[in-house]
């Protein structure tokens, strides 16, 4: 049976007194423009908050706030519900007192204002970011309820900025040595990470411009990294500087964090692809369907390496499959939203979603992941999520085999 | 030049205020030392009441010290990496790079007053680390010249790969799924669920979700 | 000469002591995650707001505010800038209690809750949305400054929801009488507009999500329809209502305003399409450059009739055009961002930018607009805005011939 | 049907309570009936206050009455959208279909309490407008079934085209422009600048525009 009594189903009588009485604001005067200069969502919208997992971190200042994908549509991120990962907190910076600095391996290291990067040629991207340590409690046994838990340090912006090969040849950038840039933050964490010279080279972009207006403090404002395709933690914010060099930096988020512990007992040191993955988010854990019948099964897509090819979805845990309805744009290490028609009998279900990439890679099972890389690589992990349905219309995480 | 008027030439004192990365090969590295007595009192009065008296402390962060042994310190590897003896993955077990520390407590420690730390007391925390490990003793000092050696004593020194297919732009992936769509397991089984007392960990589905919608989030006060 | 001093010019002594000495929050510990579980823009960035024009309209709950267009980035909109157009105020309805009924020409007349909209199968779509009126003042004379003002009743989000088609199949829509549908909003106005029956079945949304969130209630909350292409006063908020029918409405939005007066004294009634326009965002009217040399001029061009094609920028008032990059992705009846290169050597100028969509059609000058509709009209104004540069480098609204 | 479980049907009283819209063929039209005198007290309790005693106000909405002529009754065009005579285009000189006219007040006036008029009172108002209009007589009442004859009466009945390409999905542009790459124009003339007056009416420029980037905001205290 059904759970949940629900509106909406035949009214008796007359018909539903929503209808046959007018409500209130259709008999009386709305509101004025520029209430809010600055709008802000409906107050019958605060469930949907950016939220800490208790006990996964230790201090909110070196922490994450995910992302609440369960109710997210489309493939862009409001700009307010953005995933959150600091090392030593956020900071609002005051933009004219900012300055970005590229040195190293270049003829002339050269320092810019915000005005200077402002008047370069720009660039307007629509891109996923990914945390590295996304669906990382999934390694081993289950242990969060829901998709904001389960996937969501993962959000998608349009981004603007220059790009960072326009900056690196006006200043020179030695092309024969130049083997690597360090992104260096300018907050405490100074955070720095190591990009090879063919990713920086290539669509990398020192972006200031997100969803249309300015980076959220959260964010990095009023600069970041924007590396397509590659784990957040290389996004640096509020960028202050990048050297270009001949050797990788081995800093510490890629010496002792970021790193994938393997079996052998060795680990991957700077891996930074986000391999090709996929979600349904509606239905997902901790949600509860309301009714038998019609159902729109929807989810998100992506991939480091490039566009989305094609989804499949499986109602049985994994025996059969069907092939979903990608919403365009397609674009490049971008999210790609995906819907298929369901019709729930009322049965028990297992639903799940595998996403394929435009270069073939097909999103592996948590058990095939397992037997590469073992359980405990922490980072990485891009398996199929599986969610449960019984018959009272639960949705539960669980793994399958 | 293209781009004519934007940007200028950044002065050398103001790169050397912002170039203080350490690399592997300690390029960047300044000159300086520190012994591991001086690093016991920075320790002491700037890092032990977060990271605890011997580096052990769980309470902000994961220990960083831990977990190696002399044996780890000739091999170059962290044994108790396989297997499950250890409880926590610390500082010391992973890092191979001597310069990862240096660098990251010269950028970023102490965490409330990042980049306080004058070159030698970086050396000398750095030292005290080491020492907290077994990788130093007691009475070293550490340096500019003598940090390379140092560097051959870490225990981990040769637990890192990046022989893999997930950093460059040209790499293969390591594991491999097909897009089978019909009969493609026989039966299915649920190795894993929620254990039932992580149900309530992250607060209340109802409260995470919309009240419309094709669902609506649990209400673990009302469910069975 | 340039009128301002800047920062970031070249430092005297040993260089920017906003390098040399550590700002504060580069030796300090930041704010927490989740401080903000719905996050904000930057403290910064208080001057991006949507705005009335004083004196435009007589009452704030019959008015619109303007997008500051002069400082976007991208196409996307952010949703708290989205312009905003009310004719009888703004509400915020309790979503749970909203009805949507679909009734006229079809089989069985239905009435839907938000649950049931929800569960249907749904398209997520990038669009722009523009007010007919917008870029009105500009039919005669110059009237005012900016962007902001001259342009703003113009956005593009991504939107969510279910195809009318979908809805009127559900129905049962009569194929062969349905020529037109009236869409009917919940608010005290009880806006209607009508749309002929081959857009309602082609592109047209029953749209709940904007921009991966749930419509704002200035924008219709919970529920608004999506004509892409067309005026934004078809774009019905507040949705209640659909009904199919064989003759068009004639409703106070369609026969009163929003008609076309032409020369002869003919008023063109039921203007739809809103034609290929195209604006320089920066710099624009009320803008200052800051100084001479490299910069980027960037823009938004689009066109209810499908995808821009190809968008010139002139510096010289039209005597001469380059052509200008489109930053992708380039969809239809959705903005497309252009940026072109231009060195300013620090003389007078007048930049202009002309689009062009994928049916050929050239976006036209004020003057061949004229030609054909007089001054009158105050709706559809899509001619080439002439932004003048004086050799202070400031930016001035002018008509040119 | 194959969205099973999704929606229901509507009931009669549903339908009739929200399908409320009037067509130009008064599909729709309640039957009912109100006299100009009636209308007049209306107007002045719930509608001069906004609009002015004779529809002429400019205060909260451009007028509704003025502006049209005996021979416009007579000839269904009104003669003053051509030229300048009128300084405002009055809603009875736009408005050619008397059902938009019933169906808006009906839908949204008076504008703070829309939908409280009954169907005879917005009969009566309506008549009372066309009244203020010279369109009906003092002692006319307008009824469902006389309000076709009052349509032919409308003096901008004949004013409204559809014969042009903006409205349907196939129309063909009436404006034309090329794509002229070079020498485009002789000589460019500036036709039109903001006047000065209107410089200030905005706010100020340096207000609306970020404090960085390639450009600011024009600050209109400082400026010549
Ligand atoms: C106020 C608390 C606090 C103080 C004081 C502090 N730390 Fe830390 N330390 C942290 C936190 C939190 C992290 C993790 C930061 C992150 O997530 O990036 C950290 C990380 C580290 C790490 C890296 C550990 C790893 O595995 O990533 C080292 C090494 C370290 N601290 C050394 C020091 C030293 C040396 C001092 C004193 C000079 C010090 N800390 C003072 C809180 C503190
Ligand atoms: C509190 C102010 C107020 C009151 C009272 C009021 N109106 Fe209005 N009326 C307005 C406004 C404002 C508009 C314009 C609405 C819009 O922009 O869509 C308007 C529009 C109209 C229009 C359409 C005019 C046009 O050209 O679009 C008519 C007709 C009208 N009112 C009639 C009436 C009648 C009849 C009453 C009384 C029964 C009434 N009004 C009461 C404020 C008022
Ligand atoms: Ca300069
Ligand atoms: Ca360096
Ligand atoms: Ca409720
Ligand atoms: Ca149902
Ligand atoms: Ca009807
Ligand atoms: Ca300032
Ligand atoms: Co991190
Ligand atoms: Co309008």
């Amino acid at each position: 049976g059904v759970a949940m009594a629900r509106p909406g189903t035949v009214p008796e009588g007359d018909g539903d007194p929503l209808i046959l009485n007018l409500q209130d604001h259709a008999k009386t005067l709305g509101n004025p423009v520029v209430m809010q200069g600055y709008g802000q969502p409906s107050k019958f919208e605060a469930n949907l908050q950016r939220r800490q997992s208790p006990g996964l971190t230790r201090v909110p200042q070196a922490s994450v706030s995910f992302a609440p994908l369960q109710g997210f549509f489309g493939i862009i991120t409001p700009s307010g519900l953005h995933f959150e990962r600091h090392h030593q907190g956020w900071i609002d910076i005051d933009p004219e007192q900012h300055r970005f600095m590229i040195n190293g391996l270049v003829r002339e290291a050269k320092v810019y204002t915000m005005d200077d990067l402002m008047r370069l040629p720009s660039v307007s991207r629509m891109h996923f970011i990914e945390c590295g340590a996304n669906s990382a409690t999934e390694w081993g046994n289950v242990a969060v309820p829901t998709v904001q838990y389960t996937h969501g340090m993962l959000s998608c912006c349009e981004f603007t900025g220059v790009p960072l090969s326009v900056l690196l040849d006006d200043c020179g950038i030695d092309r024969k040595k130049a083997k690597f840039v360090l992104a260096e933050g300018g907050d405490g964490s100074a955070m720095t990470r190591t990009i090879d010279i063919a990713r920086a080279m290539d669509d990398v972009i020192v972006a200031y411009g997100m969803n249309g207006e300015m980076l959220r403090p959260e964010n990095g404002y009023p600069l970041r990294l924007v590396v397509p395709g590659v784990q957040g933690v290389s996004w640096v914010k509020w960028l202050r500087r990048i050297e270009v060099g001949d050797q990788p930096w081995a800093s510490k988020d890629e010496a002792i964090h970021y790193i994938d512990l393997q079996p052998s007992g060795l680990h991957r040191q700077y891996t930074s692809v986000q391999e090709c993955k996929s979600v349904i988010t509606t239905p997902s854990g901790g949600q509860m369907l309301l009714e038998k019948g019609f159902h729109n099964i929807t989810g998100l897509a992506w991939s480091g390496r490039g566009k989305v090819k094609r989804v499949d979805v499986s109602a049985d845990g994994g025996r059969s499959w069907r092939t979903a309805r990608l919403e365009g744009p397609v674009l490049g290490k971008c999210l790609t939203r995906f819907n298929i028609d369901w019709n729930w009998d009322g049965g028990p279900a297992i639903l799940q979603s595998r996403a394929i990439d435009e270069t073939g890679y097909v999103q592996p099972k948590i058990n095939q992941l397992r037997e590469v890389r073992g359980t405990k690589s922490i980072y990485h992990n891009n398996a199929i999520q599986s969610w449960n349905i019984n018959e009272d219309g639960e949705v539960t995480n669980v793994q399958v085999a | 030049d293209n781009y004519s008027g934007v940007g200028r030439a950044a002065t050398p004192k103001e790169v050397a205020a912002w170039d203080i990365d350490v690399r592997p090969d300690f390029r960047g590295l300044p000159k300086g030392r520190g012994s591991v007595e001086q690093g016991q009192q920075i320790w002491d009065g700037k890092c032990a009441s977060c990271h605890g008296t011997f580096g052990e402390s769980n309470q902000v962060f994961t220990p960083i010290v831990g977990g190696t042994t002399k044996d780890d310190i000739k091999n170059g590897r962290v044994a108790a990496l396989t297997g499950n003896s250890q409880p926590q993955r610390t500082t010391l077990m992973k890092v191979a790079t001597i310069s990862t520390l240096w660098d990251y407590v010269n950028r970023a420690m102490p965490w409330n007053a990042p980049k306080t730390l004058t070159t030698d007391e970086v050396y000398a925390v750095t030292a005290y680390m080491l020492n907290m490990g077994g990788i130093v003793a007691d009475d070293f000092v550490m340096s500019d010249e003598n940090i390379a050696e140092v560097q051959k004593r870490m225990p981990n020194r040769l637990g890192m790969t990046e022989k893999h297919g997930l950093w460059q732009t040209n790499g293969r992936p390591d594991v491999k799924n097909t897009a089978c769509m019909k009969d493609c397991v026989k039966e299915v089984k649920i190795t894993s669920e929620l254990p039932s007392f992580a149900r309530n960990a992250n607060g209340n589905p109802v409260e995470q979700n919309r009240s419309i919608g094709a669902v609506r989030g649990v209400d673990l006060n009302k469910a069975a």
